[in-house]
């Protein structure tokens, strides 16, 4: 009786280890099929209903190939910390509100509704789609890092020109001179390194460590630590680059929580260029930006994730010098833009949208291009040849499908600059010129969205990026708030006091 | 008089509360200007006069507002072009009218001629419609109007559209309101 | 002769009643002879070069404002005379003094605000017919005989007052007091008729009857009276009156228990402010019912004028009358407590105040919290909506319903800690009934909440209404239950003397806010009564073309609202202090 | 004390009043935490004053700083810091430049009827027509969900998630942010007909108290055919675990 029991547990031994990573897969597989398979596909091959409407596109398992991992660079399998922490989030200090995932993808993170052991449990199944059952434990070492001084930085700048900026730019922007594409076709685009609030596993000085090192395996960002490469960099010029490559990090363009665009009042012309000095006063916003998929053609694969907008006004009008980062130009003789471009190209534009006329309270027109209330919209338009030229026109909408384009000849004037990947363009137009026009009140606020086309991506038309209807105010001019019912309200309270005290000795 | 300030102040106090919570706290809400008469752009087309109908049947007309299964103080219309023809045979009908579209014009602007059973004002019977005629200031439908909305209950039902505009007629009529 | 007279007269002023009652039928079958001949004309279209202008007087403020002040002086006048004749039947009655002088009091009072009420309404008039001639033209062609009886009733009222005040003296004791209450009765019937031919006038406006759709008047002058809200209209009114003239004659009962230094004049004005404010916070409770029916008769009538004012644009109006009330129930509870002091026992149920003013606050809290909620932009972005699912469902009537029952409970609750300061029970009974009258209400409490969240939240939509009929039953019979209770447990029971003036001068401001809140609150819901007609004159019949026909937003209503308030209250004070310095100077003559 | 007690009374009812807001992430709205406290100062106040001998010792202390000469140093403090802060909370409530707050109705009253398909809903009475399968034949009931969940995942997570939980990846950037239908506060609150009018209609169709002009929900009518909508309504109640309100 003890041997049979005795070799029952002998047998029960040898088995176990097998016969529980095969009910963890299943485990995993069950997850997975029951969440994961939308995007990623039932076979795991990143083929899900969604797939076709993302950028970047889900991963495909069966190559086992993962851009965000941590062991070293000739190491094809990431960890299975790198696993856990791609299936359920990847959570850094700067990523964009609400993203619980990998940053800046549709890829959410999943612990808040998968324990630790189910993800692990899922991590098994992926494993086992790409055939490797043990993962590698040893990631890259982080114990060199060097401290982000000016002299590091200056020694990252140096190295950045020579070796990144064929692709992340010259001013890191990620102006690539490069069409890219990885591994599994889909098109990839050199990350900005000012927007630090985009990258997908992080922008501390690790993270941006550790993507130099490693590389991002399937896409054209190699590893600078490859001594095949010719490239190669040592472990203290990584992290020159890294530190330089934080600093290009222009955080006052992120958008806030809930932006207010401030309208500064001049009291004379307002600038007609983006170069002029007048608007270093002027305070910035960044707005967020979604894709318009509303309405007939629809575009699922921005390329921009905001703009920034200052805006200065007088009696008459208002200036809006809106700024986002493009990789090209999207100017149809310029040869660098045709090369990038996905499919035809159409000229880059943006448009500033304001209701039309004085607004009752709490009443507002549709914020896609109105509706049975009419909004004005003053748009810019990049040139379409040389010798057509920027433009700029005035369109009073009633909906889509009624717009009426009006002479914007000395009303609106627009005017962009192109420089190293980022367009800076000043719309100026008459505020109260008709009833058409927007009405402000000083120290007011007015509704105002804003539209962006990237031609280099296709979007033209209705294809285009967006914001909803966003406040902006026009504060009011001379510094700071009167004093005169603070000191009011003091003194009142003062001799009211003072009553007080009187009648009390009065009484005595 | 001391009391009399002590009081007074007191009162004063409780109505500037109440006014400012009136007009500072509660979100302020603009009622809607009073309508104003528009002539609206004259339909032509079949389809022109049946969307001008559903307008007027969800607005001006605010015949939505009984005629349907949530108010269920009328009944429903959905059908009411098509048994139209059934209804001028019905016991319980006194009007004139002599074929479906006269019926339906007959029953917008004297809606007692026909009482559906179970929807006539309390106390009458069914022999007195609680509807008031569309040409009743309160509604105050125009000839064209009416037309419109006939056409759209005809359009609802499934059954041919009737109804003809005399072009002359209306477009004298819009320009006369 | 004289004895013979003392006993006709009130039987003659009884014998007036139905004949008032009577009178317009008879009135009307003659008009509507009269009429077949004469032919009326239809309503007339205006536009707005039809409206005079008169320098820069707005025109519709002016007219909103006259119209307001002689409603709330009228309100006063006559619900004064009510509580006059009430008191003095009383005192009668009982036989105490103390009723008959207070209730002469009053009347001195009234007999200015009479005059003042006669003189706003003839500005209200002058108004009118400068600014809205063709208005006034039309109404008067449909209304012209009503107005010989106005003018009638306005005699016999005004000949009814002066008897009644200068024969109060005269006429003090027997068969002269009857006769006496006689005269009271008549100047109550025709005050009170006096207001319901005015009402005509008014529920016309809103729900015009007896004349067609273009408004060609029938010739009946019966039926454009008895329009759809003539009915509930009166009675609102009339309960309303009571209500209000109650809660003015606390307040001024209030300032006089402040003015007055003598220990027997407190204690009789201390007297006669509880004994108003029981009668106002009476005939606030049915109040609910009457508007009830207005508003159905509203909807009835026209369901866009119903959604108008409870759905759309005025919802927000609707809390702050939810504000307004539970302030003024807050100050009626405030006022018991501070009145637990005048029984010997009022002490032992100071410790149960806070308790009941928890329940009633948060009760209160439940009643304002809107529906849709007022989100900065932060705060909603932190909802991630405007839902909140913990506040979302107290904005629901069911969780309203509920919470106004508990208020009313433990409002009761507080009447009942009251009556028992004074009062030690002897008979055996008395734990056990303690006991049932506690389970009464642990029942009915679990009852209405259960009833509240159950079909309110956990059934289907189609119960959420039904349950607050359930609800409001199980108040009404804890209150009725409670109170055959409380009757057989302290019928025999020891009574000791309310020691009347010994309450904290605190007190006294519940009564003013009382008044305060009564007049304001009167204010605003005769606007918004008044405003769903939106552009229409005479709704749906005779349409405002001048440029004040569009809607004003609640926060200017209540602007106008508070400045009238302001200016009634002064007005008033003034009329206090006119009968006080005559009642000063009296005394000094005699 | 009593001073104290009445301030430590009114504090409590305060965190309890920011309590919501701070451990659940659900903000009492700032207004509303106003008007609460206002009356609840008042209730406590006259909770605290119903006897005079109550209200004498809550006022004690603050007589005795005006009354009282051996406090005079406290008082001219007090008189010079009261003013001072008075003035700065005026300064401050005029500095505060917040945009207008908006009302907006979350789950406005829907349309008796609407049109689409060149035909008329009766929101009252119509139901799921794929619901009925979920008893009768599960397979097929299966198979209806996981068409939904195709229309879900080629047209709705965009904005309301992988998760269901209203945090698609262009979320951050909408002004409504999208409704989650986790939970029990949202669908399990609707019936199916609730959710098909406002799939077919989308923000452009919302009732003015809706926000139309702010929801970025788009119209389906033109995307999407009746069944599929019908189907992704099964998906979205399947997925969060969530039953359809009923009328019956």
């Amino acid at each position: 009786m003890g041997m049979r029991l005795l070799t029952l547990f002998a047998l029960l031994f040898c088995f176990s280890n097998d016969v529980f990573a095969q009910t963890e897969i299943d485990k995993g597989k069950a997850i997975y099929s029951r969440l994961c398979a939308f995007c990623h596909g039932i076979e795991g091959a990143g083929d899900g209903p969604a797939a076709a409407y993302l950028n970047p596109p889900p991963r495909d398992f069966t190559l086992g190939l993962y851009k965000w991992k941590s062991t070293k660079f000739d190491e094809y399998a990431p960890s299975d910390d790198d696993l856990a922490r791609m299936i359920s989030g990847m959570r850094s200090h700067d990523s964009i509100p609400g993203w619980d995932g990998m940053n800046a993808t549709s890829m959410p993170g999943w612990s808040d509704l998968l324990g630790k052991e189910e993800v692990s449990h899922v991590a098994a199944y992926l494993k086992s789609l790409a055939g490797y059952d043990n993962a590698p434990k040893s990631a890259i070492d982080l114990s060199g890092k060097v401290k982000a001084d000016s002299a590091s930085v200056e020694r990252g700048k140096t190295l950045f020109k020579d070796r990144c900026a064929e692709c992340h730019g010259v001013s890191g922007r990620g102006d690539a001179t490069k069409k890219l594409k990885d591994d599994w076709g889909a098109r990839t685009w050199p990350r900005d390194l000012t927007e630090g609030w985009t990258f997908r596993a992080g922008s501390a000085p690790e993270d941006i460590y550790a993507r130099i090192t490693i590389g991002i395996p399937g896409t054209q960002m190699p590893s600078f630590a490859d001594p095949a490469s010719k490239k190669m960099m040592t472990d203290a010029q990584r992290w020159d680059v890294a530190n330089y490559a934080v600093s290009l990090n222009e955080s006052e363009k992120k958008p806030s929580a809930n932006p207010v665009l401030k309208a500064m009042k001049l009291d004379g012309k307002l600038p007609d260029g983006p170069a002029d000095a007048k608007w270093d006063k002027a305070a910035i916003s960044g707005f967020y930006l979604f894709p318009q998929i509303f309405v007939s053609s629809k575009s699922y694969t921005p390329s921009v994730v905001s703009v920034s907008v200052k805006a200065l006004y007088n009696d008459g009008e208002a200036a809006f010098l809106i700024e986002w980062d493009d990789p090209t130009n999207s100017m149809p003789w310029d040869q660098k833009a045709l090369e990038i471009a996905d499919g035809d190209l159409f000229p880059d534009s943006v448009a500033v949208q304001f209701p039309s006329g004085q607004l009752k309270p709490g009443d507002r027109p549709y914020f896609g291009m109105g509706g049975p209330k009419p909004v004005t919209i003053w748009q810019w338009k990049g040139p379409e040849s040389i010798e057509e030229g920027q433009r700029a026109r005035i369109i009073d909408a009633k909906g889509v499908k009624n717009i009426n384009q009006r002479l914007a000849d000395g009303l609106l004037t627009a005017n962009g600059i192109y420089d190293n990947g980022r367009w800076r363009v000043v719309i100026k137009g008459p505020l109260k010129g008709s009833d058409k026009d927007p009405v402000f009140e000083e120290g007011g606020f007015t509704p105002v969205a804003f539209a962006l086309w990237d031609g280099s991506n296709g979007d033209t038309g209705g294809r285009h990026l967006m914001t909803g209807w966003q406040w902006m105010t026009f504060e009011k001019q001379g510094e700071g708030p009167s004093y005169l019912w603070p000191v009011a309200a003091g003194v009142i309270v003062f001799c009211g006091e003072m009553l007080w005290l009187f009648s009390a000795r009065k009484k005595d | 008089m001391n009391n009399f300030l002590k009081v007074a102040l007191f009162s004063l106090f409780i109505i500037g509360v109440y006014t400012v919570y009136s007009v500072m706290i509660i979100p302020p809400i603009t009622p809607e200007e009073p309508p104003k008469e528009e002539a609206a752009a004259m339909p032509v087309t079949v389809d022109e006069l049946v969307a001008l109908g559903e307008q007027v049947y969800n607005g001006k007309g605010a015949c939505a507002l009984c005629h349907s299964p949530v108010a269920g103080r009328a009944p429903l219309l959905e059908k009411a072009a098509a048994v139209a023809e059934a209804r001028l045979r019905e016991k319980g009908y006194n009007g004139k009218a002599t074929d479906a579209e006269e019926y339906l014009y007959e029953s917008l602007v004297a809606p007692s001629a026909f009482v559906v059973p179970g929807f006539g004002a309390s106390g009458t019977n069914d022999t007195i419609s609680p509807m008031p005629g569309v040409k009743d200031p309160a509604i105050g439908l125009s000839e064209t109007e009416i037309k419109a909305v006939i056409a759209y209950l005809q359009q609802i039902a499934g059954v041919e559209v009737t109804v003809k505009l005399d072009g002359g007629n209306a477009i004298q009529e819009a320009s006369g309101r | 002769m004289e004895h013979r007279l003392n006993r006709i007269l009130p039987l003659a002023a009884l014998a007036a009643i139905p004949l008032l009652l009577i009178l317009p039928h008879i009135f009307s079958e003659c008009h509507a002879l009269a009429a077949e001949a004469a032919k009326f004309a239809p309503a007339p279209v205006l536009s707005s070069g039809d409206y005079p202008k008169a320098g820069g007087v707005n025109p519709r403020l002016f007219v909103w404002m006259a119209a307001q002040m002689h409603l709330w002086f009228a309100a006063f006048v006559l619900a004064v005379p009510i509580f006059v004749l009430l008191l003095e039947v009383v005192g009668v009655i009982k036989k105490d003094s103390r009723y008959d002088k207070v209730a002469y009091e009053f009347l001195r009072v009234s007999l200015t605000a009479y005059s003042i009420t006669a003189i706003t309404g003839g500005v209200l008039l002058l108004g009118l017919v400068v600014f809205y001639p063709d208005l006034m033209k039309y109404l008067s062609a449909i209304f012209g005989s009503t107005m010989l009886f106005y003018a009638l009733f306005f005699f016999v009222e005004s000949a009814a007052l002066y008897v009644y005040y200068y024969g109060w003296k005269a006429m003090p004791s027997g068969g002269l007091k009857w006769a006496h209450i006689g005269v009271g009765l008549l100047l109550n019937a025709s005050g009170t008729t006096l207001m319901f031919i005015a009402n005509a006038w008014v529920t016309f406006m809103m729900t015009p009857a007896g004349v067609d759709i273009a408004g060609v008047f029938d010739g009946n002058v019966w039926h454009a009276v008895r329009n759809h809200l003539w009915g509930p209209m009166n009675l609102h009114r009339f309960i309303a009156n009571i209500a209000y003239g109650g809660s003015i004659v606390a307040a001024y009962a209030a300032y006089r228990f402040l003015g007055v230094k003598d220990r027997a004049e407190k204690a009789h004005y201390d007297w006669m402010g509880y004994t108003a404010n029981l009668v106002a916070i009476g005939a606030l409770l049915p109040l609910p019912f009457a508007g009830y029916w207005l508003t159905a008769e509203i909807y009835a009538y026209s369901q866009q004028m119903g959604i108008t004012l409870m759905g759309g644009l005025f919802a927000w109006l609707f809390i702050i009358q939810a504000v307004i009330i539970g302030a003024l129930f807050l100050a009626a509870n405030y006022y018991l407590w501070c009145g637990l002091g005048r029984g010997v026992n009022g002490e032992r149920y100071y410790k149960y105040v806070k308790y009941i003013a928890f329940v009633i606050a948060a009760a209160f809290l439940v009643w304002f919290t809107p529906h849709t909620l007022v989100l900065t932009p932060e705060e909603a972005a932190a909802l991630g909506g405007q839902y909140h699912p913990l506040l979302g469902p107290l904005g629901l009537m069911p969780a309203k319903n509920t919470a106004v029952n508990i208020m009313l409970l433990f409002t009761f609750l507080s009447f009942l800690l009251y009556r028992r300061a004074h009062r030690t029970p002897t008979v055996k009974w008395a734990s056990k009934g303690n006991a049932v009258e506690a389970a009464l209400f642990t029942a009915a409490i679990v009852n209405i909440v259960w009833l509240g969240v159950y079909y309110g939240y956990f059934t289907n939509s189609v119960y959420k209404v039904a349950s607050s009929v359930p609800q409001v039953a199980t108040t009404l019979f804890v209150i009725v239950a409670c109170l055959v209770m409380e009757y057989f447990m302290h019928r025999k029971a020891e009574i000791s003397e309310l020691r009347w003036g010994v309450v904290p001068d605190r007190s006294q401001y519940a009564l003013f806010l009382i008044a305060v809140s009564f007049t304001w609150l009167m204010g605003l819901m005769g606007f918004v009564r008044s405003a769903i007609r939106q552009h229409w004159h005479v709704y749906s019949v005779m349409r405002d073309n001048s440029p004040d026909a569009f809607t004003p937003t609640i926060a200017y209503a209540a602007k106008v609202v508070s400045i009238g308030t302001i200016i009634f209250m002064a007005m008033i004070a003034f009329i206090f202090w006119l009968s006080h310095m005559g009642q000063v100077k009296g005394a000094g003559d005699e | 004390m009593r001073l104290l007690k009445f301030v430590l009374t009114c504090l409590f009812f305060y965190l309890l009043l920011k309590a919501p807001g701070l451990f659940l992430g659900k903000p009492v709205p700032s207004s509303l935490i106003a008007m609460y406290m206002f009356f609840i100062v008042i209730t406590v106040l006259l909770v605290m004053t119903i006897t005079d001998d109550g209200a004498e010792k809550l006022f004690a202390p603050i007589r005795s700083l005006v009354e009282d000469p051996s406090k005079k140093l406290i008082r001219n403090v007090v008189f010079v810091v009261v003013p001072i802060v008075c003035g700065y909370a005026v300064y401050d409530s005029g500095e505060k430049k917040a945009p207008p707050t908006e009302l907006r109705a979350v789950h406005p009253a829907p349309p008796a009827i609407v049109k689409a398909y060149g035909k008329t809903f009766d929101l009252a009475s119509i139901g799921n027509p794929f619901r009925k399968a979920e008893k009768e034949d599960p397979a097929a009931f299966k198979a209806f969900v996981k068409e939904g969940s195709e229309v879900y995942f080629k047209n709705c997570f965009f904005c309301h998630g992988d998760k269901l939980d209203g945090k698609g990846h262009y979320a951050h950037a909408l002004e409504l942010r999208p409704l989650p239908f986790t939970g029990t506060d949202t669908i399990a609150q609707l019936q199916e007909s609730y959710l098909f009018w406002r799939i077919l209609k989308g923000g452009p169709g919302l009732p003015r108290e809706g926000g139309p002009s702010i929801s970025a929900m788009p119209a389906w009518e033109n995307e999407l055919t009746e069944d599929e909508i019908w189907k992704v309504i099964l998906f979205l109640y399947d997925y969060t675990g969530n039953t359809p309100r009923s009328w019956s």
